[in-house]
């Protein structure tokens, strides 16, 4: 039973994630004095998805029909090595982390390549930027996992995580919040969140990840979505899982509490950045990040000594 | 009086370096054949008379009368009377002149022969002849001037040979002049066919054949 | 041993037959294409014993030639590692060649191209078998020149020749410098091992070893092709013929990799300055190559800056594991230089698809420029698909066989993390960023370009294009198959892996070091499942569909209806934002070169010409100096007798005064 | 014996001069070639019980007999193509391309018989133990070469003969002051002593060090001017370009060795009478400066029998520093392939030239397409020259690298390769220029059996470069043995 504990975090993430998103809807909606959407909202789009049919464009090929499930299997291969506060990953081997981050850039070279299988200009140009900051904001990811394996001394996901427990907080605590604060940028890129884009705005030309769907319908759609979701949810939890308090020894529902209280405070403080900080332009994107980089490599050193 | 007959070939080096009327240095290049075909006679070697003779005959034969001949017959047929435009004037020719000799004079200082010769001053001699030869070559613009530096040069060589050296087996001697004879005659030859082709016999206009253009060719 | 020899026979031979079949081309293929494949496929058999049993093989027999030139050939774990790829993929090159020549505009010349595809073949297996300095050297300079001329194979125009000469010049300065190496690696009577390094100076033996070793890495890296010794390759590999390119980006440069670390190995290790000076060239190779390659609008060249690139990983690797080895990171050094061989082991099928590939898309739609194709995905399939195959091993994709091998330079930085105090955090961090950084941009480069030329819409009035030939087809297949094979077979190289480098490096003890299998083996277990659940999650989809309504309509253009095949996204549109924040590496103009006419943007005038790289502009720079300077000397020559003649009096005179006293 | 090398293409030169019919003469021409390269190489490969050849002041040891067999081979080949050239230049109308003017040929008789007198007095040079004899042989190339070269009756090719004439001569002339430098340093011998090798090389001969050092002075200069070393090779230039290919070919492929031959012939002496560092010092220097000159003239040369005289001044270069450096071996070797890559080249140029008709490099495109033969051969044979494999060049350039590295100086071999490095780049370059690209002229001349002797020779040396039977490596050996050289 309790070897089966890391399959069910797996399951609670695999449930949980969609609700991310409506949690930052309902607080950009509460800063912005209005209802806002039920939380549920993406579950029930999911659902609505599914039970449609599809309609494709005559120029796209095999890939557009492929991405989607290559997707959001790409993605859901990463969320095993994910190790969740208290209880290690489902899967892990020295390196691990390595083949997590490349899983996310085979989900981006699927979407990338269906975008561009549209034919379309604006897809194009979505797919375009995409291509830009991924290179900027994998090699922060990068420079952020040296960090915490040099910390940790440990060479995995889980080792870093969960292994190491809340030891690698006695290494040195500054630095380690800048490491937190690095990996949150990395999330808020990677995710296509606002400083980075803006995922409501009307105008299909300032957008990124939405533009990339813009032609997907029906199950493929929701494979997108429910990716795009799982996404945050992994991206989300290197710094939850940083910051989860292992001195408490929570039993399996506690920890699942914490670590998705922790996840669900991280998309509050996204929903709250976007309603109070604007677009960043996309010039800045790029300097932005190689700062972010900069931070990282600082932290590097210092855990170094 | 071995010493006089250098003496005299010194002065005329000289004297070829400061005429520019072509007749005249090849009557000054004939004496000085002659004045090198007597040499032998004064040398304090023990050669049989006949061979010494022979020698003397051959050479005046070649260097005082053959070859002046042949010289003075080529200017006759590309007709040149003087040097237009030597490279370098006539009192300067013979400053150099002078130099060449200091520097003969010093590189055999440098150069003690092993054995016991008739004057000391053969080997200084022998060379500023070649020197001013050389010196001939370099400075005039005429090619039959040209050859009778070369004729010059052949002089300096010949005098050392057969000053120094007189022992060695006559056959290469008489071989060597032999060659220069042949030599000078295809020089001349050539030498008409210049005149003939180009209608001078200027050397210095001679620069067809370069990998460096002065600007004058290039403009053109 | 007996079948490397008929092998070398056999190339030989058939390359001479061709020779003078030079106006049949049809038989000359037929004749050298079949001929150089069984050749490789024999050569194959001995390999295939040492790489998996692991003793290494020797024959030599005396070829009496002034010098007393021995042929000298040993077979062990480290050629037999580069043995492998290079043998497959001259066989699988050699039936592309076949299709890829057969219907060539001027025929005349295929015959000599046959021979000296087989030539370079012959070469190229010589090399890595060569034991003796010498004779080593005869093979190098023997495939430098057949290359050559294959490269110069189209030489009516003015840019093969240029690219040629400059290939030729680049690998004559590579190989007087490894003359002087080979001056100390060839001491008399070899006593079996490689390259008898007797008169080699040791380890800590001062200035004159330094000199030595960067003199080999020069000489050895102006093959291999890492940055700053990369000028001629995107100039040569796009001028060859496909199948050439291929073979030259896939296993030629690798001969360059093999030198340095057979220098190593001989001569008792690097030192820590020479795995910093990889590590260094590696990085700079890894980022400024792909960001040369997002200017480049013919494919070919876009896929000879990423092998530049793929080098700079490969030499990262192999500087982290020189620096490692000299650290005392046992773990380290071996996993790093696995990494690196894995990687290159891979390299070469996935670039040699990829070549393949875009060589047939550029048969078949005549133009290699990515922004006048686009759409052959639904004519050309197999094309395509081989394209897609590469592209996603290239850009490092975890399903196939690019991914390996970074991963375990990766693994080995991390481990290099680890060890505090050994000096190794800041080659480990560098590594790892440059990793990334190269790898990323791969990544956006390889989608681009692949998207750009086979997605959308044809982009210009092609005449319908359809696949070129069979054999061309069988090829590409072929190689994809071994892509995808590698990704599971993994594992099964980690024993050669160690043999290899323990050939490199006899102190790192591969025994005690945790088994690379163990490494590996996730990986191919990671993506058979991936493999399964994305097969599950179609068969899924079609399931949900199969009562539904399946309609096909145009591209949404945001309710623009008529947008045409001439409004996509251009691979110039692609790549903007990213020259535009590198604009400082890859090119002195701003890449905004766009000319205005009045209302609508012209045609977009990057040329690749001047994009090349500042370095090589330097270079040209410095042979024009050169030569103005030379030219001046000229005046020397100047057609007047009487100075010639005072040559001679000055010459005698200096002489007499200096030396008579 | 061996008299014969000497006596019966003199004969023969002699009768050409008066022999009426064309083809009777040239079929002597041809015929004594053979002879004399069938004989020469027998006596090279088999020398008869190793007993050295002597006749009064003749004689053939190891060296002569190798020299010997190289020029005669040569110049089979040359005298093959001669006949050939000659036949064309009765057909074709002359007319020169660059200044169109008119003009017409030597009698075919005196380039013949100059042909013969040549081989001749190159043949006596090798035969010969006095260097009375050796100066009189040199000169007498001199002279009967000069007639060659003015084969085509234009101005241009009058001025380089008067260039090559009267350089020559008063290079020759310094080189007979060594001589009499010589017998004055050897009459401490007591009056008279012959001054010939096998006199002075006894037993016991002391040489007067002093004299000795000035005659190799003089001799280095005077036979090095013949021998086409920097700063004395200014004549070799003109004279290779406006000579006919046949003539170039002959004179740097066979006369530059004779002259090498001449200069060894003193350097023995040196050594026996420990002068050698001090020649071998001097040999450095006009080698390193031979080959430096060389590049900076082939970096852009703009006319290609320009390019290749040049290539034979770096050659020459080469074979000094070689022998500067301590490898006589390498030195012979590289004269051999050296002889036969440039006479091969020299052949080449001469069809190109008969097609294109022109001489600038700029005037040439493309002959691989038009003229395949000429295009590959012409190719092959610069990459040849430049130390390429598989030809010969590649191994002998290689052992000379290796004595340069076991000299000590780490700078001879630095300079030596990056010199070599200017020069590959610079003919290649030029190479690449001519054979490739889309050809200058409508259509050339396709004439396999012209370029056969090219042919021959380059198969020659690809042979030299490949296999070495045991009896040649014995001959260069024992030349080698000769100067002191280890092998």
């Amino acid at each position: 039973m309790k070897n089966l504990y890391p399959l069910f975090n797996v399951i609670i993430a695999l449930a949980a994630a969609p609700l991310m998103f409506g949690v930052i809807n309902r607080i950009k909606a509460f800063f912005a004095g209005r209802k806002g959407p039920p939380l549920l909202q993406l579950y029930f789009d999911i659902g609505k998805l599914l039970r449609k049919g599809a309609v494709y464009s005559r120029t796209t090929g095999i890939f557009f029909r492929l991405a989607p499930s290559a997707g959001l299997i790409a993605v859901l291969t990463a969320l095993l090595f994910i190790p969740c506060g208290a209880y290690p990953a489902v899967l892990f081997f020295p390196g691990d982390m390595v083949l997590v981050v490349y899983l996310l850039g085979a989900q981006r070279f699927c979407m990338l390549l269906a975008a561009l299988d549209t034919g379309s200009s604006f897809e194009g140009m979505g797919a375009g930027r995409d291509a830009h900051f991924s290179v900027f904001s994998e090699t922060v990811l990068f420079l952020c996992l040296a960090a915490m394996s040099a910390a940790s001394g440990s060479v995995s996901l889980n080792g870093m995580l969960f292994t190491a427990g809340g030891r690698i907080w006695q290494v040195s605590p500054p630095v380690l919040v800048v490491v937190v604060f690095v990996l949150y940028i990395v999330l808020l890129a990677e995710n296509y969140r606002v400083p980075f884009d803006d995922p409501n705005t009307h105008l299909e030309l300032t957008m990124i990840h939405e533009v990339m769907a813009l032609d997907h319908g029906g199950p493929d759609l929701a494979m997108l979505e429910y990716a795009a979701a799982l996404k945050f949810w992994i991206l989300a939890s290197l710094p939850a899982g940083l910051l989860f308090p292992h001195g408490m020894k929570p039993d399996f529902f506690g920890n699942a509490a914490l670590f998705l209280g922790l996840i669900a405070l991280t998309a509050a403080l996204t929903g709250a950045l976007e309603s109070c900080a604007a677009r960043l332009r996309l010039v800045k994107v790029p300097q932005m990040l190689t700062a972010a980089a900069a931070l990282s490599v600082v932290a590097l050193i210092f855990l170094a000594k | 009086m071995l010493d006089v007959i250098l003496m005299l070939l010194v002065l005329f080096n000289l004297f070829s370096l400061g005429s520019t009327r072509i007749s005249a240095s090849i009557r000054v290049v004939a004496y000085q054949g002659a004045a090198i075909g007597v040499v032998p006679l004064f040398l304090p070697g023990k050669i049989p008379g006949g061979i010494l003779v022979t020698i003397v005959l051959v050479t005046l034969l070649v260097k005082a009368g053959i070859l002046p001949w042949f010289l003075r017959y080529a200017q006759k047929r590309v007709n040149v009377r003087r040097e237009e435009k030597p490279f370098v004037g006539a009192s300067a020719s013979i400053l150099s002149g002078v130099a060449a000799l200091g520097t003969a004079f010093f590189i055999s200082s440098r150069l003690p022969i092993p054995f016991a010769v008739a004057s000391p001053f053969i080997v200084p001699v022998a060379l500023s002849v070649s020197l001013t030869g050389f010196f001939i070559i370099i400075s005039r613009a005429e090619a039959l001037s040209q050859v009778i530096g070369y004729l010059i040069l052949e002089n300096g060589i010949y005098l050392f040979g057969i000053a120094l050296l007189l022992e060695q087996p006559l056959l290469v001697e008489l071989g060597m002049l032999l060659d220069v004879f042949v030599g000078i005659f295809v020089m001349g030859i050539t030498v008409f066919h210049i005149s003939r082709e180009f209608e001078h016999t200027d050397t210095s206009r001679l620069s067809g054949l370069a990998d460096w253009l002065p600007e004058v060719k290039r403009s053109e | 041993m007996v079948f490397i020899a008929a092998a070398l026979l056999l190339l030989l031979l058939s390359g001479l037959c061709a020779l003078f079949l030079n106006n049949r081309p049809a038989t000359a293929a037929a004749l050298c294409a079949p001929a150089c494949i069984a050749g490789c496929l024999a050569a194959l058999f001995p390999v295939f014993a040492v790489f998996f049993s692991g003793q290494e093989m020797s024959f030599d027999l005396l070829w009496p030639a002034a010098g007393g030139l021995r042929v000298f050939f040993t077979l062990d774990r480290l050629s037999a590692f580069f043995l492998v790829p290079m043998l497959l993929l001259s066989a699988l090159t050699a039936l592309y060649g076949w299709g890829y020549l057969r219907r060539e505009r001027n025929s005349e010349s295929c015959g000599r191209q046959w021979f000296f595809f087989n030539m370079l073949v012959a070469s190229m297996l010589s090399v890595f078998l060569a034991a003796d300095g010498l004779f080593f050297l005869f093979c190098w300079e023997m495939m430098a020149l057949s290359s050559f001329f294959l490269v110069v194979s189209r030489d009516e125009e003015e840019s093969v020749r240029r690219a040629g000469f400059i290939y030729l010049a680049a690998s004559h300065a590579g190989t007087a410098a490894l003359f002087v190496v080979f001056a100390f690696l060839s001491a008399a009577g070899n006593s079996g091992g490689f390259w008898n390094s007797a008169a080699f100076p040791g380890p800590g033996d001062g200035i004159l070893r330094v000199l030595l070793l960067s003199l080999g890495i020069f000489g050895f890296g102006m093959k291999a092709g890492f940055i700053p010794f990369h000028f001629w390759l995107p100039r040569a590999h796009p001028a060859a013929p496909s199948h050439v390119s291929a073979l030259m980006s896939g296993v030629m440069i690798k001969a360059g990799i093999y030198g340095i670390l057979r220098m190593f190995s001989v001569t008792g290790g690097g030192e820590v300055w020479c795995g910093a000076v990889l590590i260094i060239a590696g990085i700079c190779s890894g980022i400024l190559a792909m960001l040369s390659a997002l200017n480049r609008r013919d494919t070919k060249s876009v896929l000879a800056y990423s092998s530049i690139e793929n080098i700079g990983i490969i030499c990262m690797g192999t500087g982290l594991a020189v620096y490692a080895a000299s650290c005392g990171g046992n773990l380290v050094c071996l996993l790093a230089l696995s990494g690196a061989l894995l990687h290159l082991f891979n390299h070469a099928f996935f670039k040699g698809l990829l070549f393949m590939a875009a060589g047939a898309a550029g048969k078949s739609c005549g133009s290699r420029d990515p922004d006048v194709l686009g759409g052959c995905a639904k004519t050309l399939p197999v094309t395509s698909s081989a394209f897609f195959l590469g592209a996603a091993a290239a850009s490092g994709v975890p399903l196939l066989n690019g991914f390996p091998g970074k991963f375990l330079i990766y693994l080995a930085a991390f481990c290099g993390l680890q060890l505090k105090g050994s000096g190794l955090l800041l080659p480990s961090t560098a590594v790892i960023a440059g990793l990334s950084l190269s790898g990323c941009l791969s990544l956006a480069c390889f989608t681009g370009l692949s998207g750009i030329v086979f997605l959308g819409k044809p982009r210009s009035r092609l005449d319908r294009p359809e696949e070129y030939s069979a054999l061309m087809g069988t090829a590409m297949i072929s190689a994809a198959a071994a892509c995808l094979f590698l990704t599971f077979a993994a594992p099964l190289l980690s024993f050669s892996l160690c043999g290899a480098v323990s050939a490199v490096f006899a102190s790192t003890d591969t025994a005690s070091a945790p088994g690379l299998a163990d490494r590996l083996a996730p990986l191919s277990c990671v993506s058979a499942w991936a493999f399964a659940l994305i097969a599950a999650a179609l068969a899924a989809k079609r399931l949900l569909l199969r009562r539904r309504k399946v309609s096909f309509g145009e591209t949404w253009n945001c309710a623009y209806a008529a947008a045409d095949a001439r409004m996509q996204y251009t691979s110039a549109s692609f790549f903007y934002p990213l020259r535009r924040t590198f604009t400082f590496f890859n090119s002195r103009r701003s890449p905004a070169a766009v000319s205005k006419t009045i209302f609508f943007p012209g045609e977009y005038e990057g040329d690749d010409s001047r994009r090349i790289g500042a370095f090589r502009t330097f270079l040209s720079g410095i042979a024009a100096k050169l030569e103005v300077s030379l030219s001046c000397l000229r005046w020397l020559q100047q057609g007047r007798l009487h100075i010639y003649i005072m040559y001679i009096m000055a010459a005698l005179l200096a002489l007499l005064l200096w030396k008579i006293r | 014996m061996a008299i014969l090398l000497f006596l019966v293409p003199f004969a023969a030169g002699l009768a050409a001069f008066v022999i009426k019919s064309d083809r009777l003469r040239r079929r002597l021409l041809f015929s004594v070639a053979c002879a004399h390269a069938v004989f020469s190489l027998y006596l090279c490969l088999f020398p008869s019980g190793g007993e050295d050849y002597r006749w009064l002041w003749f004689g053939l040891d190891a060296l002569g007999r190798y020299f010997t067999a190289v020029f005669s081979l040569l110049f089979l080949c040359a005298s093959f193509y001669a006949v050939i050239y000659l036949k064309e230049e009765k057909s074709r109308p002359r007319e020169k391309k660059e200044e169109g003017l008119l003009f017409n040929n030597a009698p075919e008789a005196a380039f013949t018989g100059c042909l013969l007198v040549f081989l001749a007095s190159m043949s006596l040079l090798a035969l010969s133990r006095h260097f009375g004899l050796i100066w009189i042989a040199m000169e007498a190339t001199t002279l009967v070469s000069a007639p060659l070269i003015y084969f085509h009756r234009q101005r241009s090719s009058l001025e380089a003969t008067w260039k090559y004439l009267l350089i020559c001569s008063v290079g020759i002339a310094l080189a007979l002051f060594g001589n009499l430098f010589l017998a004055v340093s050897a009459s401490g011998q007591g009056p008279g002593t012959e001054i010939s090798i096998d006199r002075l090389l006894g037993p016991g001969v002391r040489l007067d060090p002093l004299w000795l050092k000035a005659g190799f002075i003089f001799v280095l200069v005077g036979y090095g001017t013949k021998m086409g070393l920097a700063p004395m090779h200014t004549w070799l230039p003109d004279a290779h370009s406006e000579a006919p290919s046949v003539a170039s070919a002959l004179l740097s492929g066979a006369l530059l060795n004779c002259a090498f031959l001449a200069i060894l012939r003193f350097y023995q002496l040196c050594l026996a009478n420990g002068l050698g560092p001090f020649c071998r010092e001097l040999f450095l220097i006009f080698g390193i400066l031979s080959m430096a000159v060389a590049a900076v003239f082939i970096i852009g040369q703009s006319d290609y029998k320009r390019l290749l005289a040049y290539s034979s001044v770096e050659h020459m270069g080469i074979l000094c520093f070689a022998v500067a450096v301590g490898t006589a071996y390498g030195s012979m070797l590289q004269a051999a392939n050296h002889s036969f890559l440039k006479g091969a080249l020299f052949i080449c140029a001469g069809n190109i030239l008969a097609g294109f008709r022109s001489k600038k490099i700029a005037d040439v495109r493309g002959i691989a397409h038009i003229m395949p033969w000429a295009g590959v051969l012409w190719f092959a044979g610069i990459l040849a020259i430049c130390g390429m494999p598989p030809f010969g060049a590649f191994l002998s350039e290689w052992i000379i690298l290796k004595a340069a590295f076991s000299s000590g100086n780490l700078w001879l071999p630095a300079v030596y390769l990056f010199l070599l490095g200017v020069i590959f780049i610079g003919m290649t370059g030029t190479g690449i220029r001519m054979t490739f690209g889309v050809p200058s002229i409508p259509e050339g001349k396709k004439s396999f059996l012209s370029l056969l002797p090219a042919l021959l020779l380059l198969l020659l040396s690809l042979f030299l470069g490949i296999y070495m039977p045991a009896a040649l490596d014995g001959a260069v050996s024992g030349a080698a043995a000769l100067l002191g050289g280890q092998g």
